[in-house]
């Protein structure tokens, strides 16, 4: 090797113990799921990793299932993946939304919900959606298996509750209770490619009397982390989402909105577009919901 | 002679004149006495595109005037 | 010559260099790889504005793998400047912009070179070069740059032009007037006066393709260069004169282009590499990464205009002010003339005052970039009209018909027009379905016009004829949208032979004649008529060739469709029999018995083209909630003299409507105070995708262009004018807000909804 | 040290040399002279460099060559079979669906990921597809019209 030249090792274990044991000895070692940020960020020099550990060569991180519990997504899974699961898409249609708007075709075709998450992006597409249903975390490492609810999960922009030598596995996503559904909407200055603006996810139960029972309100890219709106969620249950309580939660949303100016909007523009997103999605997961 | 009018920018290097009537069988000539009439006006010159009866000549040379020629000195333009 | 009728022209055959493009065979800038090839890399300024205290290289020479390293100081100084056929370049500044002296003046300016083995080792050796800086405050904007006790750029800048104050120790690089009638008296005659500020952000041309290039300089300083470029002849010579080499020694060989809009009409890496070559004596290739490309070559102009508009009840405009100020980057020479030159030109207006300001920032030097300087200053003339035309509760194409220039009048810019077709593209605009179709809720319309000079200059062509008949074309031109097909399509109009028979090429600098650079919509226009005189050339040798066989006066031997026809009494010479037309493949067949290889060369100076006009019809929706807009329909119309190959004109006049599309609604340089640009890449930079647009209509107008001998006009920079105006003027019917402020993003667009609304609640 | 890779590239079984974190772009165009896929960004953005990996539309420049092991890529270069053209390439001629053609192989390997899906696209679910290729030549309008014209004539193909 010529002495001077960068040289970065490329791994790919067959299992998640090998996984583990790879990135325990060698915390400079990244996981590489989708590479869509990992590569992007190697190339910028904001991270030069000792080696890449390709773990979508572990059966476990690739599978899609779906069970009486619900859905076990593979870490590693391709967002185009998931968008082509009918029963995905029928079940959790506000999860299938958010994962299939995580960039281009092509980049559907590499991206991962468990890169995604590990990314911690706070305009992360695919978590508000997973905070909304409930979502847990499947998390491997030298002391066995962990979980840990996916609103627990990222802790601050670009941080994760993963230790050393742990990995993400898996993602499991509980069936939604009966006339149950989720949306995802997300602002966008084109129509396509960009990363989101503002984000808000819903999850809503009705009851036979179109009463809602029971909702989860989440809102991206407006704070550190994307985060469930506990107060949006009680302006509306035990109401028909008349406009005064959609309104109240969509104050609700735009009052638990922490945002910053950066290049892609403003702080206030944030503010209220949460507000309106989360009006939107609570009144399509309603719509759902309702036919069910 | 041709009439050759100068952008008012210019007026400043000419004492106020913005148009003069010149006799010249070509634009080098042209240029070559408005530099003799107005030594001022010499440096501006050196970047100008030159209207003739409407054809623009974004490189002035030796293309001929008639007596009666319609002449403008305008800034040369760059196309993408 | 409107009355010609034609046999190829206006047809739409598939391009000769399609298969090569569809297959991936055709070789563009970074597609080539020389035998022993080094890799280059730049180190750029992190700072905006610095003082260069001193530059360690000794660290990366040091480095294994690495066989030369530049720095700006081993580059000789030069004032001369060579004539771009259009606009001059300045080489002192073009070498000072692509590796710094004693000072950078924007973010990412390169500081140093680095030739190494592989591209890892050049950008790790380039890393560990040690820049001292003294770090001063940069000045992002024209107020900034022209506010008192602002950074100087330049100690030795001189306003040129119409100064008004001091012309040394400024930001200021130049001032021009331009003024007709008495504009006070103007003003006081008109009864509706429409006056408004105007602000548009730096953009780039946002070409696919980044700059690259290979150079071989040999140990005899006899060098080679392969370039992706506008213009191979001004590498040639502006790599010759930067790098201190002959330009006698310098060959240059363009690869296919992948895009330009005017930003490689500019040299940024072949000097260095050039340098770096003739130090490690290997080839050395360089190619730009998409955030180099944002950073350091040329976007346009971010802009300040103030228009002010009267007018008569009955529409009649009577008086017009119009300021610019233009940034030209951190280097003299933005097109802020041609700006002033553009804005008024479609209306007769008899008492106008222009002002344009050339000021130097802290940003890369400008480029040009289609129809340079006219998008600008159209967006806001076209959006006053358009308010204009509000306050006088008149239809705004009547309003534009009412004062439109026509034959005869003279421009704003000077000379009088010939023949052009803005009033029947105004007309034919007012009757198109789309100016009357229903428009839905949320949605607003707009129209705006556009307008160009056209380029001329320099062309050459050389036209050979094979002994089958077929016919090889050569011309200096790169081909950035399929200017091949064009050409072989006026070869196979003049000689009447299959258009499947020409094969059009791009010669290098050695083997095609001089021309001007692919730009200034000058291609199919200007090198189209050396081609066609060419090809002409070809045809008269046909018949004296003939006039050989039949031994017959060449003038009495008469052409017709591809075909030499012998004068009656003329006999074959071993039959005896009558003679008899011959194609031309015939008489190319016999070539070697009447006096050898059939040649046809032409070369001309072609002043500019004749000015061309464009219309084009907007409609948006926009989410009141959330200040997203939608282009829901978009028809453009243009005045192209004669489309020779309609496809490629449509697809210009949709290419262009597209980038002007952008331009309006998403796209620009964000900086933060430190002048360091943060959306360098295409995701941030937000230029238009296939799903943020709707089909483009297209219109062509046809209206001969009498200095072209089908009547050809420029067609390719025309298109990118008219947007920026259609769409804030759609904008203003969908929103009620006039957008005075470019781009009309989210978060603009609902700012100004809501005030609007507060204002609406507060009366 | 270099990593040896054994992999399929148009049909053709095919092995190179990499550095653990060269990218399949890299490997193609330097490594194996593919250059008809082409580098607009390195960032994922443009789509100049689709590919496809087992099938699947990927950007080259965002996979490890090293990732390619045991897998099949399709590349520009592996689309026309013998003397024919693929439809795709044809009506992209026939409708002059380029300009500068640096976008066009993206395009075209991204179209026929859509049309292998989706054989009958409409005009929305074709922009929003090809939304990750970036075109600044032609307004994307052309294009589009080729991709469903091409639709239509692999239609027309398969129901012969």
């Amino acid at each position: 090797m010529i002495p001077g030249m960068l040289s970065i090792r490329y791994e790919a274990p067959a299992t998640i113990a090998d996984a583990v044991k790879l990135i325990q000895a060698d915390p400079d070692a990244k996981i590489l799921a989708g590479g869509t940020d990992l590569l992007v960020q190697f190339r910028a020099g904001v991270r030069t990793p000792s080696a890449f550990v390709d773990v979508k060569r572990i059966p476990d991180l690739v599978g899609i299932a779906i069970d009486r519990d619900g859905l076990r997504l593979g870490a590693a899974v391709c967002a185009a993946a998931i968008a082509e699961q009918a029963e995905v898409r029928r079940i959790w249609p506000g999860l299938a939304e958010a994962v299939h708007l995580i960039g281009s075709t092509q980049i559907q075709g590499r991206g991962t919900v468990g890169g995604n998450l590990c990314n911690a992006s706070p305009a992360a597409d695919t978590t508000c959606a997973l905070l909304v249903n409930g979502a847990v975390c499947v998390i491997a490492g030298p002391n066995g298996e962990r979980t840990v609810p996916v609103d627990a999960f990222v802790v601050g922009p670009g941080q994760t509750v993963l230790a050393r030598g742990e990995l993400l596995v898996a993602i499991r996503v509980p069936r939604p209770a009966p006339r149950t559904a989720d949306a995802y909407l997300r602002l966008i200055p084109r129509s396509e490619m960009d990363i989101a603006v503002v984000g808000a996810a819903a999850s809503v139960t009705l009851d036979a009397g179109g009463t809602c029972t029971a909702v989860r309100v989440a809102i991206g890219a407006v704070a550190p982390t994307a985060r469930l709106v506990p107060a949006a969620a009680q302006a509306l249950v035990g109401t028909k989402l008349d406009e005064s309580a959609l309104g109240a939660a969509a104050n609700a949303a735009s009052a638990a909105a922490k945002p910053i100016d950066d290049k892609r909007g403003t702080a206030a523009y944030r503010r209220q577009v949460a507000g309106v997103l989360v009006r939107r999605a609570v009144k399509i997961a309603a719509a759902r919901a309702e036919n069910r | 002679m041709a009439i050759v009018h100068l952008p008012s920018g210019l007026a400043q290097f000419t004492g106020g004149v913005e148009s003069v009537a010149i006799d010249a069988p070509r634009i080098a000539d042209m240029l070559a006495e408005l530099r003799r009439r107005f030594p001022q006006l010499a440096d501006q010159l050196d970047d100008i595109a030159v209207a003739v009866d409407g054809d623009i000549y974004a490189d002035p040379g030796y293309q001929p005037l008639r007596a009666d020629s319609d002449v403008h000195l305008v800034p040369r333009i760059a196309g993408g | 010559m409107s009355e010609r009728t034609f046999d190829v022209v206006g047809t739409r055959p598939v391009r000769h260099d399609g298969v090569d493009k569809v297959t991936g065979r055709a070789a563009y800038g970074a597609d080539a790889n020389w035998p022993g090839m080094l890799h280059g890399a730049l180190l750029r300024s992190p700072h905006a504005h610095a003082r260069i205290v001193s530059i360690d290289t000794s660290a990366a020479e040091a480095m294994p793998g690495v066989k030369a390293v530049l720095v700006g100081a081993e580059l000789p100084d030069t004032n001369a400047s060579i004539s771009l056929g259009e606009a001059a370049i300045e080489l002192r500044d073009m070498s000072h912009s692509m590796l710094a002296r004693t000072k950078v003046v924007y973010h990412g300016q390169a500081v140093a070179a680095v030739a190494a083995t592989t591209l890892d080792i050049a950008k790790e050796a380039a890393s560990k070069i040690v820049v001292t800086y003294d770090v001063l405050r940069p000045v992002l904007t024209v107020d900034e740059a022209l506010a008192p006790g602002a950074p100087i750029l330049h100690d030795d800048l001189v306003t040129k032009g119409a100064a008004i104050g001091p012309k040394t120790n400024t930001n200021l690089a130049a001032r021009y007037e331009f003024k007709r009638g008495d504009l006070d008296a103007g003003f006081d005659a008109a009864d509706v006066v429409v006056e408004r500020e105007f602000r548009t952000p730096t953009v780039h041309q946002g070409y696919i393709e980044p700059h690259a290039c290979i150079a071989r300089c040999g140990e005899d300083g006899r060098a080679v260069v392969w370039a992706t470029t506008q213009g191979p002849f001004v590498v040639r010579d502006a790599s010759a004169a930067i790098a201190g080499l002959d330009p006698a020694h310098v060959k240059v060989v363009p690869s296919e282009i992948g895009g330009g809009f005017g930003g490689k009409i500019v040299v940024y890496l072949e000097p260095i590499a050039l340098a770096l070559s003739r130090k490690a004596h290997r080839p050395v290739k360089m190619v730009m990464t998409r955030d180099e490309v944002f950073r350091a070559t040329g976007p346009t102009s971010g802009t300040k205009t103030h228009v002010k508009i009267g007018a008569k009840r009955d529409g009649t405009i009577v008086a017009a002010k119009v300021s610019l100020w233009y940034e030209a980057g951190a280097f003299r020479g933005s097109p802020v003339g041609a700006g002033a030159m553009c804005a008024l030109a479609p209306y007769r207006i008899p008492n106008f005052f222009i002002e344009a300001h050339d000021v130097v920032v802290n940003k890369p030097k400008v480029a040009a970039y289609r129809a340079p300087g006219s998008p600008m200053a159209m967006f806001a003339v076209e959006s006053v009209v358009d308010e204009l035309a509000r306050e006088l509760k008149m239809d705004p194409i009547d309003l534009r018909l009412k004062n439109a220039v026509d034959e005869g009048d003279q421009a704003a810019y000077g000379p009088k027009f010939g023949p052009i077709g803005l009033k029947t593209l105004l007309r034919a605009a007012k009757t198109h379905p789309h100016w009357s179709a229903p428009l839905g809720p949320n949605q607003g319309r707009g129209f705006a016009l556009g307008f160009w000079f056209n380029g001329g200059m320099n062309s050459a062509a050389t036209v050979t004829l094979g002994a089958d008949g077929s016919a090889a074309v050569v011309t200096g031109n790169p081909d950035i949208g399929g200017t091949r097909a064009a050409q072989a399509m006026m070869v196979a109009e003049e000689l009447g032979i299959d258009v499947d028979r020409v094969r059009p090429s791009v010669g290098d600098t050695d083997t095609a004649g001089y021309t001007d650079v692919t730009g200034g919509s000058r291609v199919c226009f200007a090198t189209g008529m050396a081609v066609i005189n060419a090809a002409a050339e070809v045809r008269e040798e046909l018949k004296r060739r003939a006039a050989k066989i039949w031994n017959v006066s060449p003038d009495a031997v008469a052409w017709e469709k591809g075909r030499v026809i012998p004068p009656t009494g003329a006999k074959e010479t071993k039959s005896g029999a009558d003679a008899q037309p011959m194609s031309v493949a015939q008489v190319a067949a016999k070539m070697t018995h009447t006096g050898g290889p059939i040649v046809g060369r032409a070369s001309l100076y072609a002043p500019m083209a004749g000015p061309g006009f464009g219309g084009h019809i907007c409609d948006v929706e926009v989410d009141p909630e959330t200040g997203r807009s939608r282009i829901v329909r978009y028809t453009a119309l243009q005045d192209v003299g004669k489309a020779v190959h309609p496809s490629y004109v449509e697809g210009q006049m949709q290419g262009g409507a597209a980038q002007g599309i952008g331009w309006a609604l998403n796209e620009e340089y964000v900086y933060n105070r430190d002048g360091v640009m943060e959306n360098a890449g295409f995701l941030d930079y937000r230029m238009p995708v296939a799903s943020d647009l709707p089909f483009i209509d297209t219109v062509i107008i046809e209206v001969a262009n009498p200095l072209h001998p089908y009547g050809v006009r420029g067609v390719g920079e025309v298109p990118i004018v008219p947007p920026l105006g259609a769409v804030a003027n759609a904008m203003r019917s969908a929103t009620g807000v006039r957008f005075t402020q470019l781009p009309m993003s989210p978060p603009r667009v609902l700012e100004h909804i809501a005030a609007r609304e507060a204002v609406a609640v507060g009366a | 040290m270099k990593l040896h890779i054994e992999t399929t590239i148009n049909g053709e079984p095919t092995e190179f040399l990499c550095d653990g974190h060269e990218t399949l772009l890299s490997a193609l165009r330097n490594g194996l002279g593919l250059t008809g896929t082409k580098e607009g960004c390195a960032t994922g953005d443009c789509g100049a460099c689709s590919v496809l990996l087992d099938g699947r539309l990927v950007p080259a420049c965002l996979v490890l060559a090293p990732e390619a092991q045991g897998r099949s890529v399709t590349t520009i270069e592996g689309l026309a079979t013998g003397d024919a053209l693929h439809p795709i390439q044809r009506v992209f001629l026939e409708d002059a669906a380029l300009q500068c053609g640096i976008c066009t192989p993206g395009f075209i390997i991204a179209a026929k990921a859509l049309l292998d899906a989706n054989p009958n696209p409409t005009e929305e679910q074709a922009r929003f597809w090809l939304a990750g290729n970036l075109c600044r030549c032609t307004g994307y309008d052309k294009i589009i019209r080729a991709v469903l014209d091409a639709a239509a004539v692999m239609n027309e193909g398969a129901a012969v």
